[in-house]
């Protein structure tokens, strides 16, 4: 009975909440329980933005976790701030174009992930959540990469068609 | 080395938590400079209303409480009745003000209640997360109105200094902006007067400042001052709606 | 013996508060305890105190704040649902320990009701309609004298706890005269005391402190868990400290009523009654009705046949007295509503019947 | 002409640029690599000499940054 | 298998309410409830209905209050502060006889509190905060899908005792987003309808008919207590018809839960952790608050030995419980308050220690 | 046999609960008398206040319902939203919407809710027995203000109509009285203007109503229509205010 | 002059006489000695032929008691 | 142990709440337990007034009586409403001055009393609600009439001192 407590932290704009929101999508697709919990009220003031999701197999009791599986950091102060809530074992995803801070905890898996850099590559720095996912995903299987790329094709649908190429590339660019 | 401008002693040195641009600091910071002057900010309770300043009593020098959404006047008025020698104000948001608690300001203004309401007007509710104001302009988007404030909906932005002009008791009455120095000298002086009504004690003062929301706005700060001059100020036109003799 | 004097009840209550120390009073005129505001306009500047007119009861109860958080003492008042407009308030003023004697004169509802005197009010005032986690301490004396000494004593016990404190009767206390020896009068609070007992107190910190702040917003969790906990102690401390009740014939008693404020002057009537016709009735008088003394319930003779809860409301104090018996009597309910009120004899034939079906 | 001379509270500073845009001698910017405690990039000065302390920075700051001073007397 | 939907709890909520019908919404911005009226000022007109936003909470009910006599189905919704704003409200709408469905998205107080999940408006919602003798019916859901089928139901139900019915449930459920299957499109209600099915309803007369009048002043105090009795006489039938509850593993169960809302999903999986250790747990998850399901008390296992109520609350429904219990079984609290959310984890390790009291 | 004045069928045949001479009477009948002639009896729903008219639904033949304390603005608000094709009215007197209802008045005319309100402003609480209204005059007696009210303590009193005129939304104010049979022509003149305004459903429109409350001035009926011509008049003047071009 | 016809529905009078002192002609007085219904003394009519029909005893009473018709044509 | 319930009525401006008080005030001069309990709020508007009085050796439970063993009644319309809450064998006092109409209770003992009349000639018809109260005392002896004469001093006193004279008059003027 696998359970994913998946924490993602950056500032507002960076598409925190949006990869959140793909991975719930996701799993509800495969047919998993989910739950999606972004930070809300006057807590975003300042221009941080967090969420939770929670993807398992049996039903799920409380979207408010105390210790995460995984934590996403996608600037310098979210790393400082919410190094602590991973659960020993777990995985820290590190977006490195932007925090220069080593994490400083040893019983974690730190996953170096340059997603600004490769997103500037790819031609749209603000691909870099996508990039990042592409790298959640495939180091730890929290829902398959397919269902993902449906998810992917529905959000970049509409107005927004012209931006899914470029997505569909930054999800895949990773390498382990 | 001579001094051409330090922060007043009136602010609290810890950082607020306002928005970055978001002009709510500088309408603190004129108020304390103002009570700082004129001596008073060992004298003086404010009342923070229910808004983004909510939290104004963690930056401003003075003894201050919070009060309930919109009551603000009502309060001020309970302080101002059993503290005849002191010096009481209100800092409030168009939301609590101009929405929930426009009956408070209302009689605030029509017992003459004598004490000063800095009414900071940015055209939304910030602190809920940019919701259609009484303030909102026509065609201004908000999360309540994503296609903007319609007239046919919602009717026109209410100009709430015109409305406290007609009433007797509110014998100072004056509305400024916070987008460009020049007018920011104006607001501050316009503020001194509220303060010199007050401890005259000639009635009800009012002073509408029209603010920026850089964040539920959507724009940068920058944009934001521009967004004002350019849209809030032809509106709400900027000047002195009422003074009284004394403070000339 | 003091001098008695002939008074209306709403007269007799805002004096009891002026004598009380209070110098601050804000009203709206409300069916049936505009006597305390009309008493107010003329009697309070005469001690240096202030009466204002309130716009609403909403602005009474803010403006209430703001004079007490002053650190003087405020009275106000208002009757069923004036009473419920300031829940807001009551539950912001809790939040924020700020202490306010506020005096319900309540009449008959829901909604706009009637204007006669009703009980219905029991739940909005022992429950709270406030939000969150709060208590007000509710007092419900049955006559004005008692009504008076209440009054007199909930201006200290507000300051104590920091917590309104309210003070429960109907409209038939408000409108009638009964004699009532008043109370001495207790000087105002002085600044120096202000500052000496209520240091949180707003009065300008003169640079000679850091500024205070009264207030009620917590945004983080932890805090607000933590002052939610602090308050929670007051409010064990209230339990321990402010239950007050009166028992009456408890021994041998078939019949236990149990029945506060003008309901419980019917019940002394008939019991009289029933004694005559050979039933022993036994009477407990729950006078605070939060906190309320389930700890009463423990003197009731073993031999009692049935608790019969007298009201001029559907069965809301039943739910405490349920709860404080705990199963080991039945509990039956005698009621009239609306403004209508039980005669004695009244309440004794029914008394009859429900005894009649239990044995 | 008056000579300002700026001092900067640089960890209160939101890098709104407000400052940055008031300034008639156009010579405050945003640090380009500097971070402050609170995670922003703080302002600084690129000419301090020519600065005139006509005060608009300051007015204009939310956050109370600036301080300005000056050792002359202005000239009239 | 009906499509699935990942939703915020917000936006479902407001979803169910216009597919149950409701072509009016008049509301006042508060967190954690924003995206509701948000998400009606986008969709409403979509469906031929109409959004407002109210200058107040106060407001908001009484704009309901106006849309609801006309026959319309009305949705509103605020949360905690807001919600005590609206007591005068719900006590006249009460008395009126006037449906409404009512959304409470609450948050931690008292007073303003903070804008964390919160299960501290118990009381205010259950009890009442208004005046008099009535009842607002109060339905507390646990998952995003339960509370979009109780919003829809709450639609008919509102209309059949023509009162307001109350869904309660705290910020989390409204800010989390979790599929959900959304119910069909419930058709508005036609002029024709009103008229056959609401014939007291304010639709004008056209000289067909005597004027109607909805109100809720009756003078008479025979009058008002005749109302009264007709008013309680609906909510014996509320409480004979509405009471919802679930119960799980109460047989064998040392310690018998009681939880309701996010608190009874945190309960679920602490039950979990001490069946692990060795202790059988059962649970009773009150759906409807008010009434409350007393009846669920006597489904527990005699051998039973402690009853726990969970709550994000200091213990505000252990009075419900101990009242159900009736002195049977002991019951204690375990609690977390002002936004703080205990782990399944905390809950096993405190309930070990209540039993090893016990014990 | 020519009929020159009936009492409309806007009025149901029983007698009010008004004390004797109270002018209430007069301004429920001209509401009627306009209704009647306007054809919208049927089509009209009413909203009575908490006051002495609170239970006018007694005697308006319209559908009507009660409304809590100052709030029958949004009553009539939540009405006018839910039935678009009826015609809406609140009444209502000083203490419920000068007082308690500040709020909600002001907000139906920001928005411009499109139905008319019949302000009935005698000056005094009436039903609660005769305690000071915010629009009580400088001197006059109430039972909360025994020596007349005073400017120092209550304030200057409340010019309701001046004040709703500032808002844009309310496209039709006028202050009418009824005093003498001229000015009881002119009141059901502007009435019947109101609800043109309302039937065009141009905006929000208000009339204020200079009544009388003999019982709570203590004075006789015709001493009190006396009372209301002299001291009333001079500082509520009558006359419009606002008035859209359609209506002239 | 058009005559004037007056008709009162005396039981709902309550002894105003707000429609005595508008009536330009005098012609209307409470009356001596009869009660009403309710306890009051309802209105009468002196001189019923003096009556103009001008209708301001009727638009002034607050209660419905008056109604007015004439059989003439007004002479102009 | 002797118990009065007294009910008063007339229409405002008779001195109804006057003689009411005045009763309980000498009742509890004398030692005596009283109550005055007036009718209040909107059904005074048309100018009726009533009250209760209770006068007892007793603790008195409530105030609102639903018998009276006394009714005094200065107007026509109270007598009409009100002549049934007289208990069995019970008082009323009519002020025949402005009551014409007859008491159709043939279980009750009716004073006339041509209070009006006698105030008139004694130099003021207001003081007729004193002439009443000067009869109601004679006959039932509720308190003794030295109590009366004390509160009425009392009354009568400050600016007000003038009328005493005619009001001691009216009360001792009514003979059984
Ligand atoms: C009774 C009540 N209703 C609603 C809210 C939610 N609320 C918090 S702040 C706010 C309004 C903020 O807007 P504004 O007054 O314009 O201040 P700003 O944040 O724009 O400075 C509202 C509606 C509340 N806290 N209490
Ligand atoms: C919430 C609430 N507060 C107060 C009252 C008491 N009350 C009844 S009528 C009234 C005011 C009457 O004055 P006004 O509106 O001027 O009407 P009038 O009687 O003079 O016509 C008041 C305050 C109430 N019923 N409800
Ligand atoms: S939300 Fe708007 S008003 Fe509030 S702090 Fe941010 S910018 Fe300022
Ligand atoms: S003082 Fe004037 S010139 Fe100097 S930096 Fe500031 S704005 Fe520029
Ligand atoms: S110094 Fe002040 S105005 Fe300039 S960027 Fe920093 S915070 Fe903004
Ligand atoms: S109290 Fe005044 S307003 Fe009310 S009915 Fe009597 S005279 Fe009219
Ligand atoms: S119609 Fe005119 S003249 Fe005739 S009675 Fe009436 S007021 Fe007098
Ligand atoms: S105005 Fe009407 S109620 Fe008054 S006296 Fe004349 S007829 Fe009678
Ligand atoms: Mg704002
Ligand atoms: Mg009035």
């Amino acid at each position: 009975m696998a359970t994913h407590k998946i924490f993602i932290a950056g500032f507002g704009g960076q598409g925190i909440i949006l990869i959140g929101q793909m991975i719930a999508h996701a799993g509800m697709l495969e047919g998993k329980e989910v739950t999606f919990l972004p930070s809300y009220g006057p807590e975003m003031r300042g221009g941080t933005a967090n969420c939770t999701v929670i993807v398992s197999d049996a039903p799920i009791s409380c979207p408010i976790i105390d210790q995460a599986t995984c934590l996403v950091v996608m600037n310098q102060p979210s790393l400082i701030r919410f190094e602590k809530i991973v659960a020993p074992g777990g995985d820290i995803f590190v977006n490195t174009s932007l925090i220069k801070h080593k994490v400083e905890r040893e019983d974690v898996t730190v996953h170096n992930v340059d997603s600004g850099e490769i997103a500037k590559e790819l031609g749209n720095e603000r691909a870099a959540n996508i990039v990042m996912l592409g790298a959640l995903i495939k180091h730890l299987e929290i829902v398959k990469l397919e269902s993902i790329e449906k998810v992917l094709a529905e959000v970049f649908s509409g107005s927004k068609a012209d931006l899914l190429q470029l997505n569909q590339r930054a999800l895949s660019t990773w390498k382990k | 080395m001579k001094k051409i401008f330090e922060y007043t002693k009136g602010m609290l040195p810890v950082s607020t938590h306002y928005c970055p641009g978001c002009t709510h600091g500088i309408a603190h910071r004129l108020v304390m400079e103002v009570l700082e002057e004129r001596g008073l900010l060992g004298e003086s309770i404010g009342v923070a209303p229910i808004g983004c300043s909510i939290l104004s009593h963690n930056y401003m020098n003075v003894d201050m409480c919070e009060s309930a959404h919109g009551r603000a006047p009502a309060v001020a008025s309970g302080i101002r009745r059993a503290m005849p020698d002191k010096i009481v104000f209100t800092y409030q948001g168009d939301g609590d003000l101009a929405s929930i608690g426009a009956g408070e300001i209302v009689h605030a203004a029509h017992r003459g209640e004598k004490f000063t309401t800095i009414f900071v007007n940015n055209a939304i509710y910030g602190m809920t997360g940019g919701q259609m104001a009484p303030t909102t302009l026509i065609g201004q988007k908000s999360t309540t109105g994503i296609e903007g404030r319609k007239k046919e909906i919602s009717g026109m932005p209410l100009r709430v200094a015109e409305m406290l002009a007609t009433i007797d008791g509110a014998v100072f009455v004056e509305r400024v902006a916070l987008n460009t120095p020049a007018n920011i000298r104006k607001a501050k002086k316009a503020i001194d007067k509220a303060f010199a009504v007050q401890e005259k004690r000639l009635g009800f003062s009012f002073v509408e400042v029209l603010s920026t929301c850089p964040t539920n706005w959507g724009l940068n700060p920058v944009e934001s001052l521009k967004w004002l001059g350019k849209n809030m100020i032809p509106y709400y036109p900027l000047g002195n709606l009422r003074s009284p003799e004394e403070v000339e | 013996m003091k001098e008695k004097k002939l008074m209306k009840g709403n007269e007799a209550f805002a004096e009891a508060a002026i004598r009380g120390g209070c110098s601050l009073y804000f009203g709206y005129p409300i069916t049936p305890q505009n006597e305390i505001p009309e008493y107010m306009s003329r009697e309070l500047h005469k001690v240096g105190g202030t009466f204002a007119q309130a716009e609403s009861e909403l602005a009474a109860i803010n403006m209430a704040y703001g004079g007490a958080l002053t650190g003087k003492h405020v009275f106000i008042s208002s009757s069923s649902p004036g009473i419920a407009l300031m829940q807001e308030g009551m539950s912001f003023l809790a939040s924020a320990e700020v202490p306010l004697v506020i005096m319900n004169v309540s009449r008959g509802g829901p909604g706009v009701g009637g204007i006669q005197p009703g009980q219905g009010d029991y739940r909005q005032v022992t429950k709270g309609g406030g939000n969150g986690d709060y208590h007000v301490p509710v007092f419900a004396p049955a006559s004005i004298q008692e009504s008076v000494d209440i009054i007199y004593e909930a201006v200290p016990i507000a300051d104590e706890y920091r917590n309104p404190v309210m003070v429960l009767v109907d409209g038939m206390l408000g409108q009638m005269m009964e004699p009532v020896v008043l109370p001495p009068i207790r000087r105002q609070i002085t600044s120096e005391e202000i500052a000496q007992k209520k240091p949180w107190a707003l009065t300008g910190h003169k640079g000679e402190r850091t500024h205070n702040v009264v207030k009620s917003l917590r945004l983080k969790p932890d805090e607000l868990e933590k002052h939610n906990i602090h308050l929670e102690d007051k409010y064990k401390k209230m339990k321990r400290e402010l239950i007050r009740y009166q028992t009456d014939r408890l021994q041998g008693a078939t019949v236990v009523f149990v029945a506060f404020g003008t309901m419980s002057r019917i019940i002394n009537e008939a019991v009289d009654h029933l004694e005559k016709a050979g039933i022993k009735a036994g009477i407990i008088r729950p006078i605070s009705l939060w906190p309320f003394p389930d700890q009463a319930f423990d003197e009731i003779d073993p031999c009692t046949k049935v608790i019969i809860s007298a009201e001029l409301s559907l069965g809301q104090m039943m739910e405490d007295i349920k709860s404080a018996v705990a199963g080991r009597f039945p509990v039956e309910l005698i009621y009239r509503v609306g403004g209508m009120v039980p005669t004695p004899m009244e309440v004794a034939d029914k008394t009859k019947k429900i005894l009649e079906v239990i044995a | 002409m008056a000579k300002g001379i700026l001092k900067f509270n640089k960890d209160r500073c939101k890098g709104c640029e407000l400052c940055v845009v008031v300034c008639p001698k156009m010579i405050l910017k945003i640090h380009d690599y500097e971070v402050n405690a609170m995670g922003y990039r703080p302002i600084s000065v690129t000419d301090m000499d020519q600065c005139i302390g006509c005060g608009s920075c300051a007015l204009m700051c939310p956050d109370g940054v600036i301080s300005i001073y000056t050792e002359e007397v202005p000239a009239k």
